[in-house]
């Protein structure tokens, strides 16, 4: 890759995918509104939300905490990064991961009972995700034979043929980040009403809170480009099933409760994990298709 | 699940329920208990409202013929309506706007060429 | 109109707290949530958390025990922020006169910015009153002055 | 140090309605003990009730708690005309049917969506909330104002439903029974919702008649008992029968209440067909003396007012005892062994009113 | 000079033990431990920059070297005896009598077929240990002056033991060396041996009923090994020619015929590294003082366990055995990763988390490809930093608090800032990219991608790995909110000293990911494996193989980036505020005891989760023993077909 | 003062002095009549107490006449239920009632902001908006 098109990658990365996310948190809010027969807020809410938030006092029960979300903050915009730099996949999820520890590890250190017990829950949503993503990872290694994101576009074919639990474990993952029902376990998207309150961001509060929805602006697009190398050629379907993914997981809220954290944890290793294991054997077994 | 998403889908492809207000507000019903209002032309300033009223808003001050009303003590209940045998208290559909501070409200009985308004009273 | 304070006007963010009301206001608060009226086209959502919230609503005469989880509330919004009281008897105690409990309205304990009538008051009244009372947050400073005591009432 | 967790849940809690705090005893979101702190809405009405005039006292009482605010009335009024020996006229008590089953509707779909929403079925709250409007409409309509209705007065009714206006209700209610139909079809079938309501929060029958659990909390536990079959007002007249679920859990309580929804329909509409002619209420003299009981069936389950009377225009004694109190008990017995998660959504099935609880 | 590193490593410090016993006061004993630490650190740094050789030690005056080592395996193995029947422990007795009697049998049938020429090989993994065995246990060994006073203070009354306890150290500390660098297999068993005893003595060294139980679970177990070992040798001496039998170099230099000795060596490894079936000794040995604990039980000893099997990958290239090896260590990689979220002590989180780790290393060789290799090879080394630092972090903290219970280290960061935050690094550094731990786990994971097995018990691994550690920084940075550090925490310097040194090279050794690769790795690789099978490439950014990548350095300047906004943007901030406890404002006094039921003050607490209902120890144990004796037996059976 | 005559709504009242009063709560629980509420009124210088019970919704009550500054036997231990109404009592009424099951300790609905029990007669309540009407 030469200097100039890794410059025009980054800035796609770090300054126009904010603002595709910053439209899809906003679609994402209007989309559920309509759902529920309502007209719902405009599209541009979350520009709106954020202006406000960087223009409320500062206020912060923990330091601590503040540095932790703009490190999951961070996280986000160098794993975008990655992904639209074609690197590889698994040190990808690792960042990813590295914000979730983050973002947790921040939770813990408001002493708040709720931001305690809502990050213990986001804690197992890290365990419950964690996996389905990695697996992902595999499985598009088996058939590119390639853990970097800039093979899976020199591919010919798509990929989600073969990989079609994938698709689904997306949907769950979606759920899990989007905080959506039936596993907004840890705290609900923009209400606290949960019985941990708003989880770990019981105690976030003003600027502080910018960064989560700064980060959340950067989380849709890397979660839609996740989604699009299923199927990267051509790459605006890749994007299409990423939009689905997501209108899926809008319509899953809408249609489920909220669960538990015990049944997301059985859920997850009893049916997403074993369902993604037995893609993975398919892959296996019939090697070679794509390396 | 499925009867759910029936009803979501069918959401998303029909009408809003929401109604557009404030752009364009509904009509108040007909017979809506909204705003009470005194009309002094008749009053005699016996304070049988006042006594009725569950919540203090009315001060009858006979002395200087004046009805003193608090807006915002008043729970719309319409017992002084029915207290009042000179037809005095009034009570129309509209609803009270919201305010930034609390009105009390003066009336007196008008003179012949003054209209019956109530002037206004900040506490 | 600067961009904040366009954005202050666009997403005010709710606290309601029921300090002692007759839940009557309660509900048709609730209601201004739920698609007939949908305060969401406003950008408002109901976070309830103190900590999150721009707009606190508060329904109810406000009694000697929730008086201080009122005022804590208040101490604990981040300003600039407003106090809505909705319905008649949390902007001045109403029917509650006899009660030896209440305080007789909210504006005995923190400073009130909006009073919305009504017994109950109704959805387009409280979506009214919180339009006006975001007319005054939009105004106000971005900081607080040096030494301005956050949570003073009124008398 | 820190053995097991003990977090405050309220006063001022997004999930909670109204100002209660549970103080939750916690083993790894297993909860231990659950010990309420209440005093939150306490105003003193039972003593505003001896202090003011015994006619304005009918605003005060359908202030006790807003949601069912004209069955307060309706109780109170009962109460003080037994005393006062008076009888309320045939179209007032039918109309009083009317406006309570109306109020009993709105109540309802209320408790159905706010559980949605404790389990964060958020579409299925803004459903059930939507269609609550329409009761809500009726409501405006007939009695000038959405929530605190205020229809009764000691000796009758205050306002009528004319024939125009019974026209409305009767095109409006089926309306809303279809709709109505069509959600609790989709609360009570769901594979979420079952998740989180069937065996949560179990009170079996034998428990809820010790600890003197009241209406759709004791139905729910398969106990047909409902004061309107002792037929106050003009129940007596109407074809009425309990429902009853057999479970005890969250899932029956709310399968009883969905169920109601409908019944309460057809009662509106058996009452708007069989109304009567004549006066609204019947005029009266004199004070009350002497004391006199009144149970009605409120959303929630029994309501009771007893009021004393002693010759004066102020009573002697008015006391109130509304269902949640009596379901109170039974929350608390129920609430350790649930899940944390599961806190709201058990608290809310006994559908609690803490503004009538503690008056 | 060069002849004389490799005694200078191996008996300066046994030398010094030695000197300890007899020089019993303080000051001597500390000024020894500092001699002998700086010498094997000058001593192993000089090995490393000397690179590869080869060293026979002469004739000790007329005696033979061969002739020593047996006489030191005869008192060893009378110890053993000695310690198992005054222990009154039969099974552990019969194992002695049966290495005994093994031992006896060896010298006496092909007693002139153990006599090798080459003494010492030095290649870059044996380097790589021995700089490890030297630094860290030389930093351990200087941690545990000061934190043996203290510990001694706990327990009043007992006759100091300490000497004991220092020589026991230093003499370990040459027998890993010696373990490391022989290339005899004769002369391992004797360095073998010795760790194995100086562990066992250790952990008894508190001398109460649960230590003694312990340090015989610890014992049986080992002579389980020691056993294999044994079995081994006499294997190979009863199939080899003279001469060759017992050099390392050429049984496992590559594709070898003798598979059966070769899973019993992988046997040894597995009871030293404390895999399943043989988790328990290590578990127990936790009531040892902490820089036992460290020492043996995290960075050296039971990486010697690891190291062997590491040394036997090649051997056992492209057979059944090797699959078995990797996936017994993937299982027990799993397994107690699993357990470890259910534990409250810290120590045990550790020492679970440890025997984890192992597991992956040797599932790694068992994959036994140049990628995985070098994996496991990295593993190896940050593993050890990191988990040192971790360890003696917990010692700081256990000697403060007096307790190893998570629960009671909640909000510490306030009490003892500096040492949580080491273990907070500690911990970082196992888990984030991009320090090295993690960068290990990643080139693990690539290696394993062909492997189905291998792969998903990795990625469950992880998984259940991120869980614990997070939840124990959890507990540590739970603060009150409105307290504010004390920012002079007390410690005795060398703590200082010693962790804030450890803490360095487990960061700069993250940094520097792609030297080492190039330095240690790489070698080890070069010289273990066929050419046909690649490992990574390290360029100055990257870190390459032909699957994938790992930009260290751009996410190094990322992480550093990210941390300086961080740092900016919390330093601004208002001061920290009161908690939301749903309205109820905070007793006077108390941030966190808002009023509660009856106007009474009602403190909040909340407690960890370990999930118990899920992950408890006595719900796994059963399959947990079955799978690991299972899989002990079937790479044995598989090694024999 | 007299007693309460007559109730209208209520079925029959039987009279239990303070020492058998628990006796008489227990035979009704034995007949598994369901417990309502108990209700208090202030008659000078005793309170009159009444437990209410429904029978087949038939209310039915047991009265028991307390001096004042006598306690009250807590009747949680034959219906746990009371323990709500019991405090209330402590409360608003300021009775000791002794063996409460769970006791607030006279903090259960009201703060300790008030001079004297506020539901007693004498208890002149501090009316904060006083009732000017000039006729
Ligand atoms: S509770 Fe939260 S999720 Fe539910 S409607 Fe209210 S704001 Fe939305
Ligand atoms: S308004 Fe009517 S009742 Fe009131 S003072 Fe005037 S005349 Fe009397
Ligand atoms: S109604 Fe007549 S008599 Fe009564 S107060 Fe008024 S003026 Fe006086
Ligand atoms: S409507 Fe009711 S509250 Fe309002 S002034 Fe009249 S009597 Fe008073
Ligand atoms: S009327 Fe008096 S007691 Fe009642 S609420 Fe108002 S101020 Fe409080
Ligand atoms: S104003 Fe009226 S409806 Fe609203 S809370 Fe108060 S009493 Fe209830
Ligand atoms: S909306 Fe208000 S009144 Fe209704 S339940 Fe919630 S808090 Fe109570
Ligand atoms: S139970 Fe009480 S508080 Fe609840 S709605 Fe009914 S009357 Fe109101």
């Amino acid at each position: 890759m030469s200097t100039p098109e890794i410059a025009i990658r980054l800035f796609a990365a770090v300054l126009l995918a904010p603002i595709a996310g910053m439209l899809l948190v906003g679609l994402d809010r209007r989309i559920s509104a309509r759902l529920q027969g309502r007209v719902g807020p405009p599209v541009t809410q979350p520009f709106y939300d954020l202006v406000k938030l960087l223009a409320k006092q500062g206020d912060t029960t923990s330091r601590f905490q503040t540095a932790c979300l703009a490190l999951y903050l961070a996280s986000n915009v160098v794993s975008l990064a990655m992904v639209f730099l074609g690197q590889d996949l698994l040190v990808m999820l690792f960042v990813v991961a590295f914000g979730a520890v983050a973002y947790i590890v921040g939770g813990f250190s408001a002493k708040s009972p709720y931001s305690q017990l809502g990050t213990q829950r986001e804690m197992l949503q890290l365990l419950t995700y964690e996996p389905l993503l990695i697996f992902l990872a595999v499985g598009i290694y088996l058939r590119t034979g390639s853990f970097l994101a800039a093979d899976v576009l020199r591919l010919e074919r798509p990929l989600l043929p073969e990989l079609p639990v994938f698709a689904l474990t997306l949907v769950v993952v979606y759920c899990i980040k989007l905080r959506k029902s039936p596993f907004d376990i840890a705290a609900s998207a923009h209400h606290g009403h949960q019985e941990v309150v708003r989880g770990p961001l019981s105690e976030v509060a003003g600027p502080s809170l910018a960064l989560v929805e700064l980060a959340h602006w950067y989380e849709l697009p890397l979660l839609l480009s996740i989604a699009a190398l299923l199927w990267a050629t051509p790459l605006w379907a890749g994007v299409l099933l990423g939009l689905a993914c997501l209108l899926a997981s809008i319509v899953v809220d809408n249609v489920a409760a909220r669960l538990t954290w015990s049944w997301m944890l059985r859920f997850g290793w009893a049916v997403a994990v074993p369902a993604s294991i037995a893609n993975l054997l398919y892959l296996y077994a019939t090697r070679g298709g794509g390396s | 699940m499925a009867r759910m998403l029936r009803s979501v889908l069918h959401n998303a492809f029909s009408k809003p329920a929401t109604r557009p207000f404030p752009e364009a507000p509904r009509a108040a019903f007909e017979k809506a208990r909204g705003l009470v209002t005194f009309d002094c032309t008749d009053c005699r300033f016996c304070g049988a409202c006042a006594l009725k009223c569950p919540t203090g808003a009315i001060r009858v001050v006979r002395e200087e013929r004046k009805i003193l009303f608090e807006p915002f003590k008043c729970i719309v209940c319409g017992a002084c309506l029915e207290a009042c045998r000179f037809g005095s208290v009034q009570m129309g559909p509209e609803r009270r706007k919201p305010v930034y501070e609390k009105p009390v409200e003066v009336y007196t009985k008008p003179e012949a060429d003054k209209p019956a308004t109530p002037q206004d009273r900040n506490e | 109109m600067n961009l904040i304070q366009k954005a202050r006007m666009k997403s005010p963010w709710i606290l309601h707290f029921n300090a002692g009301s007759c839940n009557g206001c309660d509900i048709e608060i609730l209601s201004c949530l739920t698609p007939v009226y949908d305060i969401e086209r406003f950008g408002a959502v109901n976070v309830g958390n103190p900590k999150h919230a721009d707009v606190l609503l508060v329904t109810g005469p406000v009694n000697r025990r929730n008086e201080r989880v009122l005022r804590n509330l208040y101490d604990q919004m981040l300003d600039p922020k407003i106090v809505v009281a909705v319905g008649t008897c949390a902007s001045s105690g109403g029917v509650f006169q006899n009660c030896y409990n209440c305080m007789g309205g909210v504006d005995k304990v923190i400073p009130v910015d909006v009073y919305v009538p009504g017994c109950a008051a109704k959805p387009e009244t409280i979506i009214e009153g919180l339009i006006l009372g975001l007319e005054k947050l939009a105004k106000m400073p971005s900081k607080p002055k040096k030494g301005a005591q956050p949570a003073e009432a009124r008398t | 140090m820190s053995e097991g967790t003990s977090v405050p849940f309220g006063p001022q809690h997004p999930v909670l309605p109204e100002p209660i705090q549970l103080r939750i005893s916690l083993e790894d979101e297993n909860v231990v003990q659950a010990l309420p702190a209440l005093g939150y809405v306490h105003r003193g009405i039972e003593k505003a009730g001896e202090l003011n005039d015994f006619q304005q006292n009918v605003f005060l009482v359908e202030r006790v708690c807003g949601i069912c605010s004209s069955i307060h009335a309706l109780a109170y009024c009962l109460a003080v005309e037994a005393v006062l020996g008076l009888e309320a006229p045939k179209r007032a008590s039918y109309l009083r049917v009317v406006w309570m089953e109306l109020h009993r509707i709105h109540s309802h779909l209320l408790y159905l969506g706010l559980l949605a929403e404790a389990f964060g079925f958020e579409s299925l709250f803004m459903e059930f909330w939507r269609v609550r409007e329409r009761v809500m409409d009726l409501l405006e309509m007939t009695a000038g104002n959405r929530v605190i209705i205020s229809v009764c007065t000691i000796g009758g009714v205050r306002r009528d439903i004319d024939a125009e206006q019974a026209r409305a209700i009767r095109e409006e209610l089926p309306k809303l029974r279809d709709e109505a139909r069509r959600l609790v079809d989709s609360l009570l079938s769901d594979y979420t919702v079952r998740q989180r309501t069937v065996g949560k929060g179990t009170i079996p029958a034998a428990l809820a008649l010790e600890l003197g659990a009241v209406g759709p909390t004791l139905r729910g536990s398969g106990v047909a008992q409902d004061m309107r079959m002792a037929g106050y007002a003009a129940y007596g007249e109407l074809e009425f029968r309990p429902v009853t679920f057999p479970d005890g859990d969250t899932y029956s309580r709310t399968a009883v209440r969905a169920e109601e929804v409908f019944q309460s329909i057809d009662l509106v509409l058996a009452a708007l067909d069989n109304l009567p002619e004549g006066d609204l209420k019947v005029g009266f003299k004199g004070r009350p003396e002497g004391a006199a009981l009144a149970r009605v069936e409120a959303p929630r389950g029994e309501l009771i007012y007893m009021v004393v009377g002693n010759g004066t225009k102020n009573l002697e004694r008015m006391r109130v005892r509304v269902p949640t109190y009596a379901n109170i008990p039974a929350l608390l017995t129920v609430l350790p062994g649930c899940e944390f998660a599961d806190v709201p959504v058990v608290t809310l099935s006994i559908d609690p009113c803490i503004s009538c609880t503690e008056r | 000079m060069r002849d004389l590193l490799i005694p200078i490593l191996v008996l300066s410090p046994m030398a010094g033990g030695a000197l300890a016993l007899i020089l019993r006061g303080r000051a001597a004993r500390s000024a020894l431990v500092a001699l002998s630490a700086a010498a094997l650190v000058f001593a192993a740094v000089a090995l490393a920059s000397n690179g590869l050789m080869r060293y026979t030690p002469g004739p000790l005056t007329t005696i033979d070297w061969n002739r020593v080592v047996l006489a030191a395996d005869v008192v060893l193995l009378g110890w053993f005896l000695a310690l198992a029947w005054t222990r009154r422990h039969p099974g552990a007795f019969s194992l002695a009598l049966l290495q005994a009697v093994g031992f006896a049998f060896l010298e006496i049938r092909y007693g002139e077929r153990l006599r090798v020429t080459q003494g010492f090989v030095v290649d870059w993994l044996a380097i790589a240990m021995v700089l490890l065995v030297s630094i860290l246990g030389s930093a351990i060994a200087l941690y545990a002056i000061p934190y043996m006073d203290e510990h001694e203070r706990h327990h009043p009354g007992v006759p100091s033991r300490q000497p004991r306890f220092f020589a026991l150290i230093l003499v370990f500390l040459g027998a890993m060396n010696g373990l490391a660098l022989s290339n005899n297999l004769y002369w391992t068993y004797l360095f073998w041996e010795i760790t194995t005893l100086c562990c066992v003595l250790l952990i008894a060294h508190d001398g109460t009923a649960e230590a003694v139980a312990s340090s015989n679970r610890a014992l049986w177990m080992n002579l389980v090994g020691g056993c294999a070992f044994l079995a081994a040798i006499l294997m190979l001496a009863h199939a080899q020619p003279i001469g060759e039998a017992m050099a390392i170099d050429r049984l496992v230099g590559g594709p070898t015929p003798y598979l059966v000795p070769v899973a019993l060596l992988c046997l040894a490894g597995f009871t030293k590294s404390a895999q399943l079936p043989f988790q328990g000794w290590l578990l127990g040995a936790m009531v040892a003082p902490t820089p036992v604990s460290a020492l043996l039980h995290s960075s050296t000893m039971v990486k010697a366990g690891v190291y062997l099997v590491i040394r036997c990958a090649p051997a056992m290239q492209d057979t059944g055995l090797t699959n078995v090896v990797a996936l017994a260590g993937a299982f027990t990689f799993v397994a107690t990763a699993m357990v470890a979220i259910s534990q409250r002590n810290a120590k045990r989180v550790l020492a679970y988390s440890t025997i984890s780790n192992l597991g992956l290393i040797i599932a790694c060789a068992g994959l036994n490809t140049a990628m995985a290799v070098s994996a496991a090879v990295m593993l190896l080394l940050f593993h050890a930093v990191s988990k040192a630092l971790l360890f003696l972090a917990a010692g700081a903290i256990e000697q403060r608090i007096g307790s190893r219970e998570i629960e009671r280290m909640e909000g510490l960061v306030l009490r003892m800032p500096w040492t949580t935050a080491l273990t907070v690094l500690g911990v970082l550094t196992m888990l984030l990219p991009p320090f090295g731990v993690l960068v290990s786990k990643w080139a693990a994971l690539e290696s394993a991608a062909r492997e189905p097995a291998a792969m998903v018990l990795f990625v469950l691994g992880s998984a259940f790995t991120v869980l614990f550690w997070v939840r124990w920084i959890g507990r540590l940075m739970a603060v009150e909110p409105g307290r504010e550090p004390e920012m002079t925490e007390q410690m005795p310097a060398l703590f200082r000293w010693t962790m804030g040194s450890v803490a360095a090279l487990a960061v700069l050794l993250s940094l520097l990911v792609t030297q080492v690769m190039q330095r240690f790795v790489a070698p080890v690789v070069a010289s273990y494996l066929q050419v046909g099978s690649e490992g990574f490439r390290a360029t100055v950014a990257d870190l390459e193989s032909r699957i994938g990548s790992f930009p260290v350095l751009g996410l190094a300047l990322s992480l550093l980036i990210a941390v300086a906004l961080a740092v900016i943007l919390a330093s601004g901030r208002r001061a920290p505020t009161v908690p939301y406890l749903c309205g109820e404002p905070p007793a006077e006094g108390a941030e966190l005891a808002p009023l509660g039921p009856g106007d009474r003050p009602a403190p909040v607490r909340v407690s960890g989760t370990y999930l118990e209902r899920f992950f408890a120890e006595e719900r796994h144990a059963a399959w947990m023993t079955v799978g690991g004796v299972l899989l002990t037996a079937a790479m044995l059976g598989v090694a024999a077909l | 003062m007299s007693v309460l005559g007559e109730v209208s709504g209520i079925a029959r009242i039987e009279d239990a002095p303070l020492e058998s009063l628990l006796d008489a709560l227990r035979a009704y629980r034995q007949r598994q009549a369901r417990f309502i509420t108990a209700s208090c009124l202030d008659r000078g210088d005793r309170f009159e107490i009444l437990y209410l019970f429904d029978e087949d919704l038939r209310t039915v009550a047991v009265r028991t006449l307390l001096p004042k500054g006598a306690k009250l036997p807590s009747a949680t231990g034959v219906y746990l239920c009371a323990f709500l109404v019991e405090n209330e009592l402590q409360d608003l009424f300021g009775i000791e009632v002794e063996g409460l099951h769970i006791d607030y300790s006279g903090k259960f609905l009201v703060t300790d902001t008030f001079d004297a029990p506020p539901l007693l007669k004498q208890t002149a309540c501090e009316l904060q908006l006083p009732k000017e009407n000039p006729s």
